[in-house]
C-alpha cells in the first residue's frame, strides 16, 4: 500500500481553537499539524494524549484521535495505550503543571521505562489554565497571586530532570523557532523509545515575554546556541561564540579563525547532555535548542510484546479448558 | 476405635517458617479427593514478619470438612496442631471443649516461652486441662527420622511439618498417597529432601499409629458431590481465571494494570504467567499509574482491568470518574481489608461498599458486583467484563480478604455455558458519532484508534450526546447526568430473579459478598430450631436486582449482617424504605455461624 | 420621568476583555453604598479562553437589588448592557419581556457578526423586538471622550465599560462618586489612564442623560438594613477571613496546604497575603501533597487546612482517611463544581455531599457543614475549625462554585461574639496516653513533638485505644470504629435548634448548601399564594441536628431541591426513613426561584 | 543549658522489632539510634517521619515522636512539619518502592524546594512488605512474582534522579558498612538543606544478597571506593586503582606511584557527580559510597518562615478588626 499523501488541513479538526489570541500554542498546534501530515502515515494510526491544561486542549483540534485525560496523568494513558498498540503512532502533550507539578512521577517513570512515545511538554512557566499561579519551571521570586512575595522554589531543569530519570532522547525546540520545531518533531519521532521535546511557549496573558531574552530575533543569533551533532558547539555573529571544556566545566571562548579547538557535539554522550542543560542563557552563556542527548535502548512496549509473543510461542495458545482443570482437581 | 463423624474442624498452628500453610494445603487436596465437602481459612500473621517463636509470628491453616454441604471454616476447632508455645497459646481459644491438641513439646524451651510471653510452660501448668492433649517431641522425633539422610539440623527440621501432617494422617484416616506424589513431583530434582520428607510423613504416621496416642481415630463419610471434575480454589485465583476466560469469551486481550497491595496482589501474581491466554499485565509506579493505564488499553480496545484494595481504591476515584464520562469499559477490582486507612491490612472487611458506589466527584455511577464465595469470584469476573464492555462503563468487584484467599472445591464449570461478552466495536464510517447511543442499551460504539475514517476526540469535560463534542450547554449535562444513570440501572437486564432461601416469612435476612457462607450457616442453624427464617444473598450492587424491594416488603422483619458499621442497610432504606435492622462486626474477622444465629434469634425475639 | 421600583435585575455582558465583570462590581458597590439589599451572580466563560467576539468569550455580570431583603441574582433580568452581538444574543433569553438593552451598535460589525455565528444583524432583524433596546455607538462615543488625552485606540477602547456603566448609571439614579473615588485610588500612579476612565464615566451618563435616550429612570428606594457596617463579599474571600479568624481564635498558625483548581483557587489567592495575620500557605505540587501536608502541620500543632474542588478530594481521599485514623485536626474545604470527572469546571453544582461522606476506604468518619450564602462561609469556616480542633477529626466544608464567586452584603460581625475555640493541647507528660479519651468528647489529646517527655509514634494502622500502640486485637478494632463515629456524632452539641421558616404543616423543603437563597425565595413565593409551605436549610450534613428527624415527621410532604441527583435525600431516607422526594437540576446553574416554586406546587398538588 | 547526654538506649521504644530476622533493617536502626543520640540535641526535638513500607516500619522503634504515615507520601508530610515548626530536627525514612515508585513525585520536589530534613531511602531493590515484587531499582530481567519471565523496566538510579531534579545533597551508604554508616548520618545531619542518603539495604527474605558483589568483606576494599572530600579517587589494595579523565568518560587506571594525575575528589562539582553516580560496579569500575554532592543553597523552610517574618515586621501582626473592615464596605 502506498503511503497516504495528507496537507495540513486534513490534521485540523472542526472544533474552534479557543486559546487566547496570540497564544503560543497556536504555532506549535500549526507545525504539528504540518510535521504529521509530512509523516505519511495513515491519519487514523495518530492518537493525541493529553493531560489537562491550556496545552493540553491539543487533541481537540487535531484530527486524528485524540484523548483529553486527567491532570498530570497522561503518561499513564499513553503507556496502556502504546503498550496494547504498539502500531500506533502515540504522541503526548503536556504542560509544565501537567507535566512536572502533579504528574512528575508518572514522566520520570515513563522516561525510565522508555515507552516509545514522542512527548512534546509545552513549558510557559506558569499555570495557564488555572490563571497564572507560578508553576515548577517558574523562577524563583515569582510574584503570582498564589506568591505575592514571591515564589520560593528553585524550579526544576525539565531537560536535566529527564538525563536524571533515564531518558533516551531528550531535545528542545521553541513555538516561534518554526522552522526548527518542525525539524525537532520530525527527528524526535524517528527514535524509537521516549523522546522528550521541551517546548518553550509563550503564555501571553500570565507570562508574556518569559523567553523573550533570546527569542526576540534582535538578540536570538547572539543568545541561541543550535545544538548540531558532529558540530562544534559554536553561536552569535558569524559563529564567533563557542563553548571549550576548562576542567570538567563549560567556558564560553571567541572562536576566533581557529574553530579546532571548540567541542563538538555528541548527542551520545551524558556527561556533555548534563553540563549543556545546565547553560539558562545567564551571563554570556548561551541557550541551546535541539538535540542534547539521544541513547537506543529497547523500549518497553517492544520487550512487553516480545514476552507475550515469547510465551505462546514456548506454551502454544493458552486453552481454557487446560486453565481451567489445573491445581488441585479430582473427579467425583 | 474409630469414630465416625459428620463434619471435623482442625487447625494447624505454627511459626510462619514451620509451613503450616504448606501441610494446610496438602491436608485439604487429600480431604478433597476423599470426597468431603469442605472450606479453608488461613490465617497469616499480620503484615510485618515478626519475629520467630512469638506469638505475632503465628501462621495458622483452618479446614472444616464434612459428609454434606458445609458454608464455612468453622467457628470451633475440633483439633488442633501447635508446633511452639505461642502457636498453642494463641490458637487454644477457637479449640472446643475436649477438643484434641497435638503439642510439639519441643517448641516449649525456656526460649520459646518467652517469646510466646510465658511465665510457666503450658505443658506444665493447667493451661491444657479439659483437652485431650497429645505432647509429642515432633522435632526430635523427625530428626531420627531423617537421621539417616546426613542433612543439617536445619534442614532436617524444615520436615517436622510433614511428621505432623502424617499423625493428623493417621488420626483422620487419611490416605498418603496423594501427598506422596505431589512432593515426589515437587522435589524430583532434590531426592535427599524428597526423601526427607517422605520419612517424616511416614514417621509421623506410623508414630501415631504404633503407640497409642489417641483414644479415637476419625472417620468423615463422603459427601455427596453431583458427580464430576472438582478443584480446590481460592477466591484471588478464580478471579484470574475468570478474567481470562471473559478475555477469551470477548475475543480481546484483557489488560491488568496494578500495583501491588495486601490482599490483591495475588491476582496480579496469578495473571503474570497468562500471557498465552491473552492475558497481559502491567505492574505500574503506583494506583493512579495502574488504573489510568488500565483505561488506556480500554480506549485502544483492550478490556482495561485494575485491581487493588481500599487504599488504592480511593486513589482511584478520579480516574474511575473519567472512565463514566468517556464512556469506556472498565473492571475495578477492590479486595477489601481492614480500615480506615492502612487499618488492618491482612484482615478482611465490608467497608467498601459506599466507596464504591459514591467515592468520585460529581454524578458518577458505575456497576457494582460482589463475589459471594471463592469459586463464585470467576463468574463475577465474567460478569464484569460483560458489564463493563456492553455498557461501556466501570463495573466494581467488591472482593475481601476472607474470599479472596478462603478455598473450597469448585466444580469446573462447563465452558459452553459461560455467557457470551458481545462488544460493540464500531468501523463503519458511514455516519458515525461517538456518543450515539444504542436505543436498547445506551451504550456508545467502541471506536478504537486505528480504525480508518472514525478519528474522534474524547475526554473529561461533559460532552454534547451524539458529536461527543464538549458542551457547557445547561440541559445536555442534566441529560448525559440522566443517561449515565440510566445506562448503568438498564444493567438489571442481565440480572437472575432473587433466589430466595427457606421461608416466606418471619425473618429476612439480607447480605452481600463473602459472607454468604456464615449466613448461610446461620440461618439453617435458626430455622432447624423452628423459627421463620430466610436468607437473599445480594451479588449486585448497582444495579439491584429489579424484585429486590417486593421481595423486601414481603418481610416483616429483614436484617442486614455486614463486616462494617453498616453500609448495605443504608442503600436499602433509602432505596425502598423497609426498617431494615444491622447486625455489624468490625473485627477483621469473618462472621461464625454462632453470631449469625444469635442476631437472627435477637430479630425474632423482637 | 422617575419611576420607583421594588428590585431590579441588570446584567453587564461583554467579551472576557471588555471588563464587565470590573465594571459589575462597581455597580454593586455603588447600590450598596446607595443601602439596596443586592445579591450578584459572575458568569464567567467557561474553563478556555475563547477568541474575542464569540459567543463562547462572552463574559456576564448579573446584579439584583431592591428595597426589601432578596435572597438571589434574580432568575430574568430588567436590563441588559450588550457590548458585542455575541453577547447581545447569548443573554437576550433572560430578558423580560420589555425589559430595557443599552447595546453598543459598534460592536456589530460583519466580523462580529460571523464570530457570534450570526446570519443577520440583530439590530437590523427583529431579534430586538418586544424590548426596549437602546443601540449605542459606545466604542466611538469612548474614543472620542478620551481624544484629546492622546491615547491608542487599544487603550481608549479600554475605557468603554465606563462609559456605559456611566449610562447605567443615570439610568438608575446612581451617584458617580464611589466609582470616581474608586478610579483615583486605582490608577493615582497613571494619570492619563486615571483621566481617560474619568472621562468616560462621566462621557457615558451626561450622553444618557442629555440625549433623550430613555422614556423612564428607575429609582429603588433603600432596604431597611439593620444599622450597622457592611461589606460586600464573596464566598471565597468570607472562606478565607473566617480561617484567618479562626487561626487567631484558636492562637495557633493556620496552614493552608493547596494546588491551585477551579473554583477554589481563589481561596489559596486570598490567604497568600494573610502571613501577618497567622496564616501560611503552600502551594503543593498536587492535591496529595496539599493534604498531606496540611496534616504533617497539623501533627506539629497547626490548623492544618486544605482546599480544592470536586476532582481533588476524589485525590484526597486517602489521606483524609488516615488523618480519621491518626486523630488530628483537619479542614478539607470543597468548592464543588459541575461533574463527574472534569465536567464543568467554571459551572456550579452540590454533587460532592456523598463523596465527602463516604468517598474513603474503611468506615473514616468525618464532619461536613456546607455554608448557605457567600457571607455564611465566614462563620462555617470558623465552625469548621472548632469541629476539627476539638473532636480531633477531620471536618468538611462543602462550598461550591456559586457562593464562591458570588457576592452578598455582609453585617460585619462582633468579633467578640465569635465561638471560642480550645485546642486540647497536652503538655504534662504524667500518666501520658496518646489515646486517653476525653470522656465528654471522645476526643484525644493533641501532644506536639517538641514537647518533653511525650515522645510517641502514630500512624495508620489500627491502634489499641488508650496507649496508640499497633493492635490487631479484633474487639479493639470494633471499639475503635465505634469511638471514631461516635466523637464525630457528638459534635452534635454545638449545632443550634433547627430553624423553620413557614409554616408547621403541609410541605417541607429541605436544601442544603448554596441553595438557601433560591429555595428561600420559592418558598416565600408559594406561601404568598396561600400555600402551606416550610423550609428548613442544613449546614451540618454530618452530624445531622439532633432534631431533625423529629421535625421531619411533622410534615406530610419532605421535598428535597438539589443541584445533583438526589444526594442528600439518600440520607434523609436511610436516616429516619421518611419518603422525602428529591427535586434534582443538574445544569450547572443554581436554582431559579420560579423553579423552586414549580416545584412545590407539584409536590402540594400530589 | 547544657546538651543532653543519652545512650544509645534512650532512643530505643518499647516496641518489639518485627522485622525478619537477618534483615539489614535492624542495623541502620541501630546506627541511627546511636548517632541520634550522641547529637546532644534533647530527645523531643527529633521526628521521625516515614512512609509504607518494612523500612517504614522504622519510627515505631525509635523513642522520639513519630509517624509512620501513607505510601509514597511522607516527604509531603514532613515537609509540612518542617516549614511550620523549623526549630524540629525530622528525618524521614522510606524505601526504594515508597520513595520511587508511588513517592517519586513527592521525592523530587522535595529535593528542589530544598527542604531541610535528612531523608534515609533504605534500598534493598524489592517490595518488601508485599512479599517481594521487583521495585523500581530492580536490575532489568528480575523474575519475581509479577515478573515471572523477568522485569522489564529500566531501574532508577536513586542519586542520578536526585542530581537531576535538583538536591543539594547526595550521599550513599550501606546497612553492613556501620561506622561508615554513622559518619554519613551524623554528616547529613550537618547539611542544611534535603540531605539525601541512599542506604543499600539487604532483604534476606526477597532479594537476598543484592549487594554481596561488593559489600561481602572479601571483596570489598577491592570494589568499593570510598569518597573523601579533596582526596584522589583511589581504592582497592594499597589503593593501587584510581579513576581518571579521559575525555568526558571516566576511566580505571593502575594508580602506580605517583598519585597525582588521579582525580581529586570534589562534592561542589556536579559534572563530576553526575559522573560518579553512573558507577555501578560493572567492569572495572568501583561502587562508590559517601558523599557525592553537596551544594550550599537556600531552604525551603528557611525562606517561608523569612516571608512571614518579612510581612509582620512590614505590616505589624494583622488585626482582626483591619482584615474584616476592609474591601467594599458602607454603613448603614
Ligand atoms: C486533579 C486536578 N487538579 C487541579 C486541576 C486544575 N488545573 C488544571 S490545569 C492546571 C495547571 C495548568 O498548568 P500547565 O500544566 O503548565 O498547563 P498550561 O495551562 O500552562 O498550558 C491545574 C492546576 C485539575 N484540572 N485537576
Ligand atoms: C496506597 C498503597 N498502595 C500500596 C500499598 C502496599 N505496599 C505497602 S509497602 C509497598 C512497597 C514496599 O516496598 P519498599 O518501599 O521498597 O519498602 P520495603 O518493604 O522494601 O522496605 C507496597 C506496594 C500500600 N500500603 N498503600
Ligand atoms: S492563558 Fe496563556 S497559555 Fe493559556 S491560552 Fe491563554 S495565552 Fe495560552
Ligand atoms: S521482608 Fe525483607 S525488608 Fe522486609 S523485614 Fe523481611 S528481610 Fe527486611
Ligand atoms: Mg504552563
Ligand atoms: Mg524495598
Amino acid at each position: 500500500m502506498t503511503a497516504p499523501v495528507y496537507k495540513k488541513k486534513d490534521f485540523m479538526s472542526d472544533q474552534l481553537v479557543r486559546w487566547c489570541p496570540g497564544c503560543g500554542d497556536y504555532s506549535i498546534l500549526s507545525q504539528v499539524q504540518t510535521v504529521l501530515a509530512s509523516l505519511g502515515r495513515p491519519r487514523e494510526e495518530f492518537a493525541v494524549i493529553s493531560g489537562i491544561g491550556c496545552s493540553s486542549r491539543f487533541p481537540y483540534y487535531m484530527n486524528t484521535y485524540g484523548f483529553h485525560t486527567l491532570h498530570g496523568r497522561a503518561p499513564a494513558f499513553a503507556t496502556g495505550l502504546k503498550v496494547t498498540r504498539p502500531e500506533l503512532s502515540v504522541w503526548m502533550v503536556t504542560g509544565d503543571g501537567d507535566a512536572l507539578s502533579i504528574g512528575g512521577n508518572h514522566l520520570i517513570h515513563l522516561f525510565r521505562r522508555n515507552v516509545d512515545l514522542n512527548v512534546m511538554l509545552f513549558n510557559n512557566r506558569i499555570y495557564g489554565l488555572t490563571k497564572g499561579q507560578y508553576s515548577p519551571t517558574s523562577e524563583i521570586g515569582k510574584k503570582t497571586k498564589s506568591s505575592p512575595m514571591g515564589s520560593l522554589e528553585e524550579p526544576f531543569n525539565p531537560l536535566a530532570l529527564a538525563l536524571g530519570a533515564g531518558a533516551s532522547y531528550v531535545a528542545r525546540s521553541v513555538d516561534v523557532f518554526t522552522q526548527h520545531l518542525r525539524d525537532q518533531l520530525a527527528a524526535a519521532d524517528t527514535h524509537r523509545g521516549t523522546s522528550f521535546l521541551e517546548i518553550y511557549q509563550n503564555c501571553n496573558i500570565f507570562n508574556d515575554g518569559a523567553f523573550t531574552g533570546f527569542t526576540d530575533r534582535g538578540v536570538r543569533d547572539e543568545r541561541v546556541l543550535y545544538l548540531e551533532p558532529g558540530q562544534p558547539l559554536v553561536w552569535g555573529t558569524e559563529q564567533r561564540k563557542g563553548l571549550v571544556l576548562d576542567g570538567l566545566k563549560l567556558k564560553v571562548v571567541d572562536v576566533g579563525d581557529d574553530v579546532s579547538h571548540v567541542l563538538v557535539h555528541d548527542p551520545s554522550n551524558r556527561t556533555l547532555a548534563t553540563m549543556l542543560v545546565a547553560l539558562d542563557g545567564s551571563g554570556d552563556t548561551p541557550v541551546p535548542v535541539g538535540l542534547f542527548y539521544k541513547e537506543e535502548r529497547a523500549t518497553y512496549d517492544g520487550a512487553f510484546q516480545a514476552q507475550v509473543a515469547e510465551a505462546r510461542q514456548k506454551l502454544g495458545n493458552g486453552e481454557l479448558a487446560k486453565l481451567i482443570d489445573a491445581g488441585d482437581t479430582w473427579t467425583v | 476405635m474409630t469414630q465416625s463423624a459428620a463434619n471435623v474442624v482442625i487447625r494447624f498452628a505454627g511459626d510462619s517458617g514451620d509451613g503450616m500453610q504448606l501441610v494446610g494445603g496438602q491436608f485439604t487436596r487429600t480431604t478433597a479427593l476423599a470426597g468431603n465437602d469442605l472450606a479453608t481459612l488461613p490465617d497469616f500473621p499480620a503484615e510485618i514478619r515478626a519475629p520467630a517463636g512469638t506469638r505475632e509470628g503465628v501462621s495458622g491453616f483452618q479446614i472444616h470438612f464434612a459428609s454434606h454441604d458445609i458454608f464455612t471454616p468453622g467457628d470451633e476447632t475440633d483439633a488442633l496442631v501447635a508446633m511452639n508455645a505461642a502457636a498453642l497459646v494463641t490458637n487454644l481459644p477457637r479449640l472446643r471443649a475436649g477438643g484434641l491438641v497435638i503439642v510439639n513439646s519441643d517448641g516449649f524451651s525456656a526460649g520459646d516461652l518467652t517469646k510466646a510471653r510465658l511465665q510457666t510452660s503450658p505443658l506444665e501448668d493447667d493451661t491444657l486441662a479439659g483437652y485431650r492433649s497429645v505432647p509429642t517431641p515432633i522435632t526430635t522425633l523427625t530428626r531420627n527420622a531423617v537421621e539417616e539422610l546426613g542433612l543439617s539440623t536445619k534442614e532436617a527440621d524444615r520436615c517436622k511439618n510433614f511428621f505432623a501432617l502424617g499423625m493428623v494422617y493417621w488420626v483422620y484416616g487419611r490416605d498418603l498417597a496423594p501427598t506422596e506424589a505431589w512432593l515426589t513431583a515437587k522435589f524430583s530434582k532434590k531426592p535427599v529432601v524428597l526423601q526427607a520428607n517422605l520419612n517424616a510423613l511416614r514417621a509421623g504416621r506410623n508414630y501415631a499409629q504404633t503407640i497409642e496416642l489417641f483414644q479415637d481415630t476419625w472417620e468423615v463419610p463422603k459427601a455427596d458431590f453431583a458427580p464430576g471434575r472438582y478443584r480446590n480454589i481460592t477466591g484471588n485465583t478464580a478471579l484470574a481465571i475468570g478474567l481470562a476466560a471473559a478475555a477469551q469469551k470477548t475475543g480481546q486481550t484483557l489488560f491488568y494494570g496494578s500495583y501491588p497491595i495486601t490482599p490483591a496482589s495475588d491476582i496480579l501474581h496469578a495473571l503474570a504467567p497468562f500471557k498465552h491466554y491473552g492475558v497481559t499485565t502491567f505492574q505500574a509506579e503506583d494506583e493512579i499509574a495502574a488504573v489510568c493505564a488500565a483505561i488506556g488499553a480500554s480506549y485502544g480496545g483492550n478490556i482495561g482491568v485494575t485491581g487493588t484494595s481500599g487504599p488504592g481504591v480511593a486513589l482511584k476515584g478520579e480516574a474511575i470518574g473519567l472512565a463514566v464520562m468517556a464512556e469506556l469499559p472498565l473492571v475495578v477490582i477492590c479486595v477489601q481489608r481492614g480500615g480506615p486507612s492502612t487499618g488492618l491490612p491482612t484482615k478482611t472487611e465490608q467497608a467498601d461498599l459506599l466507596q464504591a458506589l459514591y467515592g468520585r466527584n460529581g454524578e458518577a455511577p458505575v456497576a457494582v458486583i460482589a463475589p459471594s464465595s471463592p469459586s463464585d469470584c470467576f463468574r463475577t469476573a465474567i460478569e464484569a467484563v460483560k458489564f463493563a464492555v456492553e455498557a461501556m462503563v466501570p463495573c466494581f468487584i467488591l472482593s475481601d480478604g476472607y474470599i479472596g484467599n478462603g478455598a473450597e472445591p469448585w466444580p469446573l464449570p462447563d465452558l459452553d455455558a459461560l455467557p457470551d461478552i458481545t462488544p460493540a466495536f464500531r468501523t463503519d464510517p458511514e455516519g458515525f458519532l461517538p456518543y450515539e447511543r444504542d436505543p436498547e442499551t445506551l451504550s456508545r460504539p467502541w471506536a478504537i484508534p486505528g480504525t480508518p475514517g472514525m478519528e474522534h476526540r474524547i475526554g473529561g469535560l461533559e460532552k454534547e450526546d451524539g458529536t461527543g463534542n464538549v458542551s457547557y450547554d445547561p440541559k445536555n449535562h442534566q441529560h448525559m447526568c440522566e443517561v449515565r444513570a440510566a445506562k448503568v440501572q438498564k444493567l438489571q437486564r442481565f440480572i437472575p430473579p432473587t433466589a430466595i432461601h427457606g421461608d416466606d416469612e418471619g425473618v429476612l435476612v439480607v447480605g452481600w459478598g463473602g459472607t454468604w457462607g456464615a449466613i448461610r450457616s446461620g440461618v439453617d442453624a435458626c430455622r432447624k430450631e423452628g423459627l421463620k427464617v430466610a436468607q437473599i444473598h445480594l451479588r449486585n450492587l448497582n444495579p439491584l436486582p429489579a424484585d429486590l424491594g417486593d421481595i423486601l416488603k414481603r418481610y416483616d422483619r429483614v436484617l442486614v449482617p455486614e463486616l462494617n458499621l453498616g453500609q448495605l442497610v443504608k442503600v436499602l432504606r433509602d432505596a425502598y424504605l423497609v426498617d431494615a435492622r444491622s447486625f455489624c462486626k468490625i473485627q477483621g474477622q469473618p462472621f461464625l455461624t454462632r453470631e449469625i444465629a444469635d442476631a437472627i434469634r435477637q430479630e425474632a425475639a423482637r
